[in-house]
């Protein structure tokens, strides 16, 4: 019972700071271009406001487009209960590895078809677009999560955080991948895809308004606050006494955030040829390390 | 490359914020801004030489012959604000201020009124001029032309068949 | 009023309907390090639909009209609309050419015509171009942040002296009796 | 082939009568079947090039419809006008579409305002009036009043049916950009990914601006709606304008004056420049270098405000000199901001062209090769990014140029990144310039004492805007008023030649092609893209394409 209540507590505490995850990543920028920038609480202010406006639909609509912003939303939220964040609870399960993959890999999937099924043309074009990502770097995920599995010799999130000891080169080395894999999946420049940068919003969201929206923007931002978890969970040390390791995570999830967008703001955009054979590259940099990861290099 | 990105950093950082406080502090406007284009109700005359030279014609006049009374209206809707008025005003009744913050939320605060009465013709009873324009025209004509300012344009120059006016309108 | 919906968060559309980019260049102009609105909560979005303001500049032409009724149906309600420059105000330099509807005002007059649609909050920040921070003050009275400046003034001239001959003729003298009339003084 | 002027000159006499109007301009009256050879020459063999056509309704001087080819020759440093005229009752000229391709919007619009029908002209179809715009009523014409155009032809009720989306316009957004400032069409044929060709849809923002100059404005208004064609870099169309009808008048503007209008002018060629480097950088996905230069930016603006009261549209010409003075204290506050804006342009600018994303976008891009810029006549940045080495500044001098020492960047390599570089070099050819200016500027008047405009004289005023050449083709008229203006912003002859460098390349880089001309309505906002195999059409805005692949 008080595993989930803990569980419970993870899910709402991130609720609550995903947006200031965010208002903090529109200062940093902001500050780094010599702009004031907004509050810290902006993003709550913009989601709140678009929470409370009416969702135009358009004409030639149909199902996936009204359901899918919450599908998406109900993943992420499970995929989140999945790691320990705030508490180091977390549902854990044989094979949970498997089911986060597939949350990661479905969410995409279903803001794609939900911008498919708007009719409109703009959307279905942005919806191609991040399938052709998508379909890329979910299977280099996989193949990071794979090699993580390899190492610590189990299907159970639980038992793979954190990563080190061992301290090998392949646990390193994988570490170091999946955080360039977790700033691809965010979304930031260079590998910006047209949904994620806050000022340019259009693609796969141009066809939602109001609440739907809302409902889109918030799943988007948990499910980069979800990728900096996972990457905080495989370094942080397991065995903090609760409230210690609660403020470390959080204060690692700011660090995390504040390196990335540091990061992005000195990058222009790559082409998205430029940026899939980017990504090309990875794949067999990611065989090697699984190759010796199996032999505990 | 790598390096140059870091010298942008460091150029950015060097800069640090720029941003101004407005609207919660006030801010400068040079010296010779031109701003709102506002009309000393004392000092125009109604001559209408500003009417004549405003590009867009947001300076507008007409005659109310009901009413007697001559209407000078300035819409800051159509203004270009480029004080051509003022060059051209005899009396610098009006400026360009240095007041920028004109937004309104009703498009009837955009408008700037004067009515000044106006005389009749001596002779055909007709309104012609404001009373101002009259005096303001008298005081440069010698004295014994002056009564001649007391008559319309047509009428004046069917008596000034002798003499030659001065009065310019 | 419905416009409190705004006050912590407003995302913009902007709509050149003809202008001549003086304005649309102030306009982005304030998103730029030294105005900076996101300070405000305010921020530029590219589809209608996710806005709550549209930002008019220019004249309207009549190649834009269709269009910008689009946009304008396109953005849920409550919506407001800026109006900024004297193109868009009341049709500016351009407001009698046959290419040009003439200003926000004419704009609402069709829609009221043809759509039955009542005009929506508008805010008009005349100036060509309007300062940076002429249109940050536009928006801060469209939010009801702070109280609008401009207003209407009227003027009508009460008293005026009798011309007669003689007091025409002895201007100066009954100038100086009177002391009231001192138009024109240079 | 003739070299020296006179050469040149004995040459034209040939083909018809040919007198001086002003200096440096002359204009030669051809038959119509003669302006084919003539227009050929000039173009190909003089080393010239086509510059603008001007149509004209003259019925109420002499009785025809005339129409002005305008070249300009940079190696003889003249500017040649060929006169035609056609008759009233059955305008037809032969076109010289054929053999200069860059005037085939010319002449169509020449077609739209005045119905002269161009003989062979491959194309023409209307080009500007407004879709709802009845046949057979021609605006620029003397015998209809702006009057009658607005009330009898403006009907809004026909919107109501152009309102509902069609098949070209799927997407119920108008062709409208977040960043970028006007509305137009790019029309774009796309083979998988491979750009085959390109049609350009635009004129959004015309607004009649020659109808109302000619009928409701008076000579000493109109620079102020020239000023307004523009918002970037409105004031070189007003002293162009200026410049204009002070050559047909043949009033000697005051040398302080023309010192004044030169700073003024290379001021705003720095802000337009820089403008144009952040939205390139925005293109590109560089929100940073958007927003450090237009922090750069900012300090020429409050500069321009100082100086002339207003941020933009400066509003300082009038037919004769100019309306404010500079005095020592702004020049010394120009000096010095100049000196801090030239310092962190070079210190950030150069650091940010160097970026590995800005140059493999931008490097081998948008080609336009040297012949067909010579072709397309284009001007300005574009032209001098394909080694074309013109610049109105140094080869027809006006203001206080003839008394600078500046060079003229020119590249060969014809892509985007040259134009990049052009305009990189300009930036600092013009802060040297205003040092010169400023240290220089010499005493005196700013008006012309005798400002009388004879009627029915020709003027051509020329200007370098930062996009290239700007040329404005005044007839005097009577009561103060003009009778004729044609101006012609750069854009005019840049825009046609996107559509050259679109063709064979990837549809991700179209955007930053289609701003690398730095087009006027500078923005170029949505594109149709029609599938020539599937034969689909569909709407994208030019962010996305720049991002993906559409599929």
């Amino acid at each position: 019972m008080i595993a989930q209540l803990l569980v419970l507590t993870n899910i709402v505490g991130l609720l609550l700071i995903t947006p200031i995850i965010d208002g903090i990543e529109r200062k940093i920028k902001a500050r780094l271009q010599c702009r004031r920038g907004p509050p810290i609480l902006q993003t709550w202010y913009d989601l709140l406001k678009l929470f409370r406006r009416p969702s135009i639909v358009t004409e030639e609509y149909s199902l996936p487009y009204i359901i899918s912003p919450y599908i998406v939303f109900a993943n992420i939220i499970f995929a989140l209960a999945l790691l320990p964040s705030i508490t180091r609870v977390s549902l854990s399960f044989y094979g949970d590895i498997i089911v986060l993959t597939y949350l990661i890999a479905s969410s995409s999937i279903f803001i794609a078809i939900g911008s498919i099924s708007s009719g409109s043309v703009f959307a279905t074009i942005g919806a191609n677009r991040e399938i052709s990502i998508a379909t890329l770097s979910k299977l280099l995920i996989a193949l990071v999560l794979a090699s993580f599995a390899i190492l610590k010799g189990s299907l159970t999130l639980e038992k793979l955080f954190p990563i080190m000891p061992p301290y090998t080169i392949s646990a390193i080395l994988a570490i170091v991948l999946f955080a360039i894999l977790a700033y691809i999946e965010s979304y930031k420049l260079p590998f910006d895809i047209p949904e994620a940068e806050p000022e340019i919003i259009d693609g796969i969201l141009v066809e939602y308004s109001g609440k739907s929206l809302g409902v889109l923007k918030y799943s988007m931002y948990l499910k980069r606050v979800l990728l900096f978890t996972m990457l905080i969970d495989l370094v942080l040390p397991r065995n903090l006494p609760p409230i210690i390791s609660s403020l470390a995570y959080i204060v690692s999830l700011i660090f995390v955030s504040i390196l990335f967008v540091t990061i992005e703001t000195y990058f222009g955009r790559l082409r998205i040829d430029q940026a899939l054979k980017f990504m090309k590259t990875l794949i067999p940099i990611l065989l090697v390390v699984i190759v010796i990861a199996y032999f505990h290099i | 490359m790598k390096a140059s990105r870091i010298e942008i950093f460091k150029e950015a950082l060097k800069t640090g914020v720029v941003t101004k406080r407005y609207p919660f502090e006030p801010i400068e406007v040079p010296e010779g801004f031109r701003g709102k284009p506002s009309i000393d109700t004392e000092k125009c005359i109604g001559c209408g030489a500003c009417a004549s030279v405003c590009p867009p014609n947001a300076l507008s006049i007409e005659v109310d012959a009901k009413r007697g009374v001559k209407r000078i209206m300035l819409f800051l809707g159509r203004c270009i604000f480029c004080g051509r008025c003022q060059d051209v005003c005899p009396t610098e009744a009006i400026k360009l201020s240095r007041e920028f913050e004109l937004s309104s939320l009703n498009s009837k605060d955009l408008y700037q009124m004067v009515e000044l009465k106006m005389a009749r013709c001596e002779m055909c009873g007709r309104y012609y001029a404001t009373v101002r324009q009259i005096l303001f025209t008298a005081r440069n004509v010698p004295k014994d032309q002056r009564p001649l300012l007391l008559l319309c344009d047509e009428c004046r120059s069917k008596v000034s068949a002798k003499y030659i006016s001065y009065a310019r309108w | 009023m419905s416009l409190k919906l705004f006050r912590r968060s407003l995302w913009v559309y902007h709509l050149n309907s003809g202008g001549c980019n003086g304005c649309d260049i102030e306009v982005l102009n304030i998103f730029t390090p030294y105005h900076d609105v996101e300070r405000l909560g305010i921020k530029l979005v590219a589809s209608p639909r996710h806005a709550d303001v549209i930002v008019f500049t220019g004249p309207i032409t009549r190649e834009t009209l269709p269009k910008a009724i689009r946009a304008f149906f396109a953005v849920p309600e409550p919506k407001a609309v800026v109006a900024v420059g004297s193109c868009a105000c009341g049709g500016g330099i351009w407001y009698d050419s046959y290419a040009v509807i003439g200003g926000i005002e004419a704009f609402y007059r069709i829609l009221e015509k043809y759509y039955k649609v009542r005009p929506p909050p508008t805010v008009y920040v005349p100036g060509c171009p309007p300062k940076p921070e002429a249109i940050i003050h536009g928006v801060a009275v469209l939010r009801g942040v702070l109280k609008q400046k401009q207003r209407k003034t009227y003027f009508l001239e009460k008293e005026v002296p009798t011309l007669t001959r003689d007091f025409i003729v002895n201007l100066e003298k009954y100038m100086k009796q009177e002391g009231g009339i001192s138009i024109g003084k240079r | 082939m003739p070299t020296s002027i006179y050469e040149v000159l004995e040459l034209m006499r040939k083909y018809g009568r040919i007198e001086k109007i002003h200096k440096d301009t002359y204009i030669v009256e051809v038959k119509a079947d003669k302006v084919k050879d003539i227009c050929s020459i000039l173009h190909w063999k003089l080393g010239g090039h086509f510059s603008v056509t001007v149509g004209s309704d003259e019925r109420l001087i002499n009785g025809y419809f005339a129409i002005y080819h305008v070249f300009l020759l940079d190696e003889q440093k003249i500017s040649i006008i060929v006169h035609t005229k056609a008759n009233p009752a059955v305008p037809k000229i032969p076109s010289i579409t054929p053999i200069i391709p860059g005037a085939n919007w010319h002449e169509r619009e020449a077609h739209d305002f005045f119905g002269i029908v161009f003989e062979n002209h491959p194309n023409l179809e209307r080009l500007i009036l407004p879709y709802d715009w009845p046949e057979k009523v021609y605006p620029l014409r003397k015998d209809v009043s702006i009057e009658e155009l607005r009330f009898k032809i403006l009907k809004p009720e026909t919107v109501k049916a152009k309102a509902k989306p069609e098949e070209e316009y799927i997407v119920p957004i108008g062709p409208y950009h977040p960043a970028l400032h006007e509305p137009e069409y790019f029309e774009l044929y796309v083979e998988g990914e491979r750009i085959v060709d390109a049609k350009y849809k635009g004129f959004h923002v015309h607004r009649g601006i020659e109808k109302v100059a000619e009928e409701r404005l008076t000579i000493n208004q109109i620079p102020f709606i020239a000023e307004r064609i523009c918002g970037i870099c409105g004031y070189t169309h007003n002293v162009a304008y200026c410049q204009a009808v002070e050559y047909a008048a043949n009033i000697d503007v005051p040398l302080r004056a023309k010192y004044i209008r030169s700073i003024l002018l290379e001021i705003e060629r720095i802000h337009s420049h820089l403008l144009w480097f952040g939205v390139l950088f925005h293109l590109l996905g560089f929100d940073t270098g958007f927003m450090m230069t237009w922090l750069v930016r900012e300090k020429i603006m409050d500069l321009a405000e100082i100086l002339t009261g207003n941020r933009k549209n400066y509003g300082m010409n009038l037919v004769g000199g100019v309306r404010r003075d500079i005095n020592e204290g702004k020049i010394k506050l120009s000096l010095e901001t100049l000196d801090h804006v030239e310092y962190k342009l070079r210190n950030i600018l150069s650091k940010m062209l160097k970026l590995k994303e800005i140059m493999s976008r931008t490097k081998e891009i948008g080609l336009l090769s040297r012949e067909e810029a010579r072709k397309l006549s284009v001007v300005g940045p574009v032209a001098r990014a394909s080694g074309i080495s013109t610049d109105v500044r140094k080869y027809h001098p006006y203001a206080a140029y003839g008394e600078l020492e500046f060079k003229v960047p020119v590249y060969d390599a014809g892509d985007v990144y040259s134009r990049v570089l052009v305009r990189y070099d300009e930036i600092f050819e013009s802060i040297s310039m205003l040092k010169q200016l400023l240290k220089n500027i010499p005493k005196g008047d700013l008006m012309a004492e005798n400002v009388e405009v004879p009627e029915y004289r020709k003027g051509l005023g020329l200007t370098e805007a930062p996009r290239g050449e700007n040329i404005h083709l005044v007839i005097t008229g009577r009561e103060n008023k003009v009778y004729r203006w044609r101006p012609r912003a750069p854009s005019y002859n840049n825009v046609p030649s996107t559509l050259v460098m679109l063709k064979g390349e990837n549809l991700a880089d179209a955007p930053a092609i289609i701003a690398s001309i730095d087009p006027c309505f500078s923005c170029t906002d949505h594109v149709v893209v029609v599938d020539v195999k599937r034969g689909t059409r569909r709407t994208l805005r030019l962010k996305e394409i720049s991002r993906g692949r559409a599929r």
